[in-house]
């Protein structure tokens, strides 16, 4: 039972909200303040990028019922995207976004579109195979790409002079480059909110639950499935731009079909239903491929042959199915579990409700039912 | 008062059988419009193709001024179409409100990119749910509202599902079978509602129903298939004494 | 001591959590022809699934005066045999797989002389035997579907709605073949149907369930006597 | 005692086409319909490719295809097995292929036992992994509730291809064959040249899908795989044991994969991510065939194999690691204008 009750849209909750949002957004302002390593600092800036992506991954299967295995063309097209515009025709950083959004937008559309015609199965199949070929399509056209050998910016981004963080520092430049990618990152989240609680957002979700129904109460079902897709492969791209902030240089490598499961190791381990889920789902995956790989490096298993990919490949296949399981919506539903403990927040009637009131005149000179 | 559906020579098939085989009647403007007949005469089928579901071979079906084979079934309740399943078509993983709010969609406004903005769609959603409340209130089952649909049971769920046809303010109401599996209070209840619905609120409603009493109670028009054709057709007080009715549900002449 | 072939005791049922049998006693004694009315939705193909626990239940079923057990497999070796509402066709499979699929569960040499058997009793279906199943019209489905669940060699038959669909003469036919081979071959049967008359017609006793319990319980006869039965469900 | 009038005569259920299985027909038409079409674009292509490049080079890249097809179509065959009996596809079943042909390896390999063997022991002791992975981490899970199923396949993925690599390493090895390997070791056709281990693969291949075709359309296992395919629920009231019906389909279809991987091996190398290709190329190739059809696995594989060795050898710009971007647009194109393939057959939605 929970300790404290509040009715939702009460003062105490409105009160709840405001100062866990503050919080929040003070930890993620101070953090890098506090971290005295570059390494870290990086860390937790590829957290937040990643976020995105899982972000932009859970809009499809959680919310949409559709599955993806190719994200990682998606995060990779944005990154191409941001790598070319910035190092071959001296784009600023920040401006290559939207242009990445563009080109994930209708690369998603295109993908989706089979969605049209076919079921969910057959979808995976195609998305498996997008994210096969692009590392494929990227050595096919080194000019732009570099090919096989990568592409490098060579400035970084930097801040403006107003800025209060001190360039010089060797914190300097991930703190400013950690504080961009989270300024975009927060309005990519505020956007899945806002599509996760309009009228598209619910027939997302009608789509994903019962396709037929939906199309009964008049929902296009078709063009919700592209809508999502292109609206997560967008999300993907962002994720991808500011990879490429964080650290300017891409090869083919780094967008390969492990990223794409990755991404959905990481998505169910978080919560797929949720937008809050990327956060829990984020750290999973760079705590996986980082942390837990270094770790491993050092392992020695079977006589002289450690690598910390193994280990992390088959840790991540044993947390799947431990998820899959026992926490089936992910650590972020093991997390409200928890704050149901001590606070529940029962829901109210919507506010003014009475005004569409349905009601008729009433009839009593009239039998319900003729009797025969 | 015109005719709002007309329905003519309709036939549907399925591989090799012939559901329906050119099934004419047409339901008046204001009229609760009762389709009976034995199990698989091909009333849902008629449903099916009404709401665009199944594709007929032949046939017209035509709503006001619409043809409605032209368009796709998520465009009907655009048009003031809105239908109930037999079996119920919910979804189990949103709560009873958003269930309700689902039906109101092809009344939004909000498009794909003004979702993406946040205050359209919440001015908007803000609107839609106190309607779906207002409309879970109307059926007296407001305190359900934010419980999933998920165990909740079949008499309430029915409501969940006749408040999300309504909520979307429609001309025409298609009723699957509304009696089905309800208890003989309900069955009485739901007529009441049902007349409600014509008299006060101006709607024209058809509907599949086998719960014969109920059907000769509130209808105006009673349509009567048997293996996918027109049977008899009339006023209950008509048909009542129809011996080819009484033969269709018996299988012998009496 | 003697038993019922089939006893309910207090059965209640589940689709998820929602409880559609609320607590239903029931009996059939060997060789007994049992039908069950009531109106959509009061739960009588509820009912029949859950004695071949394909719905969660709760309560007591005995068969053959011990528990029917947990598992449909095992419950059609026990001699169970349903067939279920749109008659479960097998569509893929020719007429003559469906009518081996029948029997499944048997390993004796009979297997092909009760085919021939089959054949026999339904005609069409000989005509038929390797074109596709979902090709048939409802009638030979539903034959289909009889020779089928029979194939098994049940000691107790499940029918749930074998007239749905049928052109009345049709299904005067399946139910007097019906009658003569399960009497013939002593299986009992529990009948759901909406055609209530002839249910009534061809079984001893009859049940009528509504939402979910059973409201009226007797002789056939009695039933179709009744005033209340006779409006709610034979519809005149 | 026998019914004799099916129908009223007049009744609508009675009114058919004479001669009967319009479904059937149907199908049969628009199956020989994409058939066709597919035929004539090949035919079209190989008048073009004979002239551009001579006759001998088509051949040759047409038995290059043709009999990687054949492989591609095993692979395909293992998860169109799968798919029919659960209709969830294995994303699982190259990596499992992959551990199977690893397994066989090291029976040759560490315990110098005869190919055959080996390859027979890698293909028992996949067939009971796959028993168990199915039992353990599959029936749990709610058959019609494909998602959660998907992600397992995928996590089995994961940790198959980390587990091989870990205890195999990635340098790639030399796989033996069964066949006759010499330099001249082959059939001249018309001056192209099919090698002994290119035939004897493609035979072994056709063969298995012969034989599993005909177990399956004559066995007690092959009737209870046809009904829990058409109908789970018919199926468990005909006392057929849905769990280890399905438990069968994913041990056979491992020990089909792990052939198919023992049969490729040789001709590409063994490390933990040889199967990743042909996975995919698999996956068009069932796509391709429909998904649900033994038959259209492997004419699905063979036209696979085949459009990927005409279109990479004469559209130069194409270039050989390209392959994968055709087995794409076969998938992209097929779905487009097939949604259920050029064999499979069309399901429709029911509310």
């Amino acid at each position: 039972m929970a300790a404290f009750t509040i009715s939702e849209g009460s003062g105490a909750h409105r009160r709840l909200r405001w100062g866990a949002g503050l919080l929040g957004a003070a930890f993620l302002i101070v953090l890098p303040l506090v971290i005295p390593s570059v390494a870290q600092i990086e860390t937790i800036t590829q957290i937040v990028c990643y976020s995105v992506a899982i972000l932009g991954l859970g809009l499809l299967v959680g919310h949409c019922g559709q599955i993806s295995i190719g994200h990682s063309a998606f995060v990779g097209l944005g990154g191409y995207t941001t790598i070319i515009l910035v190092a071959d025709h001296n784009w600023p950083y920040l401006a290559t976004i939207p242009v990445s959004v563009l080109v994930c937008l209708v690369a998603g559309a295109l993908v989706g579109i089979p969605a049209l015609r076919i079921r969910g199965l057959y979808l995976a199949t195609v998305t498996i195979a997008v994210a096969a070929l692009f590392p494929v399509l990227v050595n096919k056209f080194p000019s732009f790409t570099g090919g096989p050998n990568g592409k490098f910016a060579n400035e970084e981004m930097t801040a403006p002079d107003w800025f209060f963080v001190n360039p010089y520092t060797p914190t300097g430049p991930p703190t400013d480059h950690y504080y961009a990618i989270l300024v975009v990152a927060a309005l990519m989240f505020l956007i899945a909110h806002n599509i996760v609680r309009s009228r598209v957002g619910r027939a997302m979700h009608a789509v994903r639950d019962a396709p037929l129904s939906a199309a009964a109460s008049g929902i296009p079902v078709a063009k919700v499935k592209i809508f999502a897709f292109a609206v997560s492969a967008a999300f993907a791209g962002v994720a991808g731009s500011l990879l490429v902030i964080q650290l300017p240089a891409v090869s083919d490598t780094r967008f390969d079909l492990y990223l794409s499961i990755f991404l959905l190791v990481a998505l169910i381990a978080g919560g797929s239903a949720s937008i809050a889920g990327a956060i829990p789902g984020a750290i999973v995956f760079v705590v996986l491929r980082t942390y837990i790989a270094d770790w491993a490096e050092g392992l020695d298993l079977l006589g002289g042959r450690p690598d910390g990919g193994q280990i992390v490949g088959i840790l991540s296949g044993a947390l799947l199915i431990a998820f899959v399981f026992l926490l089936p919506g992910g650590v972020i539903d093991g997390l409200k579990a928890l704050r149901r403990r001590i606070v529940e927040i029962v829901p109210r009637p919507p506010r003014d409700w009475e005004r569409y009131r349905f009601a008729g005149r009433s009839r009593t000179d009239q039998p319900a039912v003729r009797e025969s | 008062m015109s005719d709002l559906l007309r329905i003519e020579g309709l036939v549907v098939q399925f591989g090799g059988v012939t559901a329906l085989d050119g099934v004419s009647f047409s339901v008046r403007e204001g009229q609760i419009c009762a389709l009976i007949g034995p199990n698989g005469a091909g009333k849902t089928t008629a449903f099916n193709a009404i709401s665009r579901l199944v594709r007929p071979a032949d046939g017209q079906i035509r709503f006001a001024e619409h043809d409605l084979l032209g368009l796709e079934a998520a465009d009907l309740s655009g048009l003031g179409i809105a239908r109930t399943f037999q079996n119920l078509a919910l979804w189990p993983g949103m709560t009873v409100l958003e269930n309700v709010m689902v039906g109101r969609y092809a009344r939004g406004r909000v498009g794909f990119a003004a979702s993406l903005l946040g205050r359209p769609a919440r001015v908007e959603d803000r609107e839609v749910r106190a309607r779906a409340y207002a409309m879970l209130d109307y059926f007296g089952i407001a305190d359900v509202a934010h419980r999933d649909c998920e165990g909740l049971p079949f008499g309430t769920l029915k409501r969940v599902e006749l408040a999300r046809a309504l909520v979307a303010q429609p001309r025409l109401l298609l009723l699957d079978e509304p009696a089905g599996g309800l208890a003989h209070g309900d069955v009485r209840e739901l007529g009441e509602t049902l007349m409600k619905l014509r008299d006060d609120h101006d709607m024209t409603l058809l509907l599949v129903e086998h719960h014969m009493q109920f059907v000769m109670g509130i209808s105006d028009y009673v349509v009567a298939l048997d293996l996918g054709r027109n049977l008899v057709a009339g006023n209950p007080a008509e048909l009542r004494d129809s011996p080819e009715l009484v033969e269709a549900y018996l299988g012998a002449p009496v | 001591m003697t038993h019922p072939l089939l006893e309910l005791r207090a059965v209640h049922a589940f689709y998820g959590d929602v409880e559609c049998l609320h607590g239903v006693d029931l009996t059939v004694a060997d060789g007994e022809v049992v039908v069950v009315l009531g109106a959509n939705g009061a739960g009588k193909t509820t009912l029949l699934r859950s004695i071949c626990q394909l719905v969660r239940t709760k309560g007591q079923i005995l068969f053959d005066g011990a528990p029917i057990g947990a598992n449909t497999y095992d419950i059609v070796r026990r001699g169970v045999s349903m067939v279920p509402q749109g008659r479960g066709t097998l569509v893929d499979l020719t007429v003559e797989d469906n009518i081996r699929a029948g029997g499944y569960i048997r390993r004796d040499k009979d297997v092909e002389s009760d085919l021939g058997y089959w054949y026999e009793v339904f005609p069409p279906l000989a005509q038929r035997r390797s074109t596709l199943a979902g090709s048939l019209s409802g009638g030979e489905q539903q034959m289909l579907a009889i020779a089928r669940a029979l194939m098994s060699k049940p000691k107790l038959l499940l029918l749930d709605e074998p007239s749905l669909g049928l052109a009345p003469i049709v299904v005067r036919q399946l139910f007097d073949v019906l009658a003569r081979v399960c009497a013939e071959r002593a299986v009992a049967m529990v009948v759901v149907e909406q055609n209530a008359a002839l249910a009534l017609g061809m079984a001893q006793r009859g049940y009528v369930l509504e939402a979910g319990a059973i409201a009226v319980t007797g002789e056939a006869n009695t039933l179709r006597d009744d005033e209340n039965v006779r409006r709610a469900y034979l519809g005149y | 005692m026998a019914i004799t009038t099916t129908d009223r005569p007049d009744s609508p259920a009675g009114r058919r086409s004479r001669g009967g299985d319009v479904l059937a027909a149907r199908r049969r038409r628009s199956a020989a319909k994409s058939l066709g079409v597919v035929t004539a674009l090949l035919a079209a292509f190989s008048v073009y490719a004979i002239i551009d490049g001579g006759l001998t080079l088509y051949l040759q890249r047409v038995i290059d295809g043709a009999t990687n097809g054949v492989l591609y179509g095993m692979v395909a065959l293992a998860l169109v097995l799968v798919f029919k009996a659960t209709g969830v596809i294995n994303f699982a079943q190259g990596a499992m292929a992959m551990f199977g042909t690893f397994l066989a390896f090291t029976a040759v390999d560490k315990w110098a036992v005869p190919l055959v063997v080996a390859i027979l022991i890698g293909m028992v002791l996949s067939a009971g992994a796959a028993a168990g992975i199915e039992r353990v981490l599959i029936r749990p899970f709610d058959p019609s509730n494909h998602l959660p199923i998907i992600i397992v396949t995928l996590a089995l993925y994961l940790a198959l291809n980390a587990l091989a690599a870990l205890l195999w390493g990635f340098d790639p090895r030399g796989f033996p064959t069964l066949f006759p390997t010499g330099s001249d070791d082959y059939l001249s056709i018309g001056g192209a040249r099919l090698y002994y281990t290119k035939l004897g693969t493609a035979l072994v291949a056709v063969a298995v899908v012969v034989a599993l075709h005909l177990t399956l359309s004559r066995s007690r296992l092959g009737l209870a795989f046809r009904c829990v395919a058409s109908n789970v629920e018919s199926s468990r009231l005909l006392g057929v044991h849905i769990g280890r019906t399905v438990q069968s389909s994913w041990a056979i279809a491992a020990a089909v994969g792990t052939l198919a991987g023992c049969l490729a091996a040789p001709t590409t190398y063994l490390d933990p991510t040889f199967m990743d290709k042909i996975l995919i190329y698999a996956f068009a190739a069932a796509t391709l065939g429909g998904l649900d059809s033994i038959a259209g696995a492997l004419v699905g594989g063979v036209v696979t194999g085949l459009a990927i060795a005409l279109l990479t050898g004469y559209i130069p710009w194409l270039g050989g690691e390209f392959a994968l971007g055709c087995a794409f647009f076969v998938i992209i194109a097929v779905l487009q204008f097939k949604p259920s393939g050029l064999l499979g057959r069309r399901t429709q939605d029911r509310v």
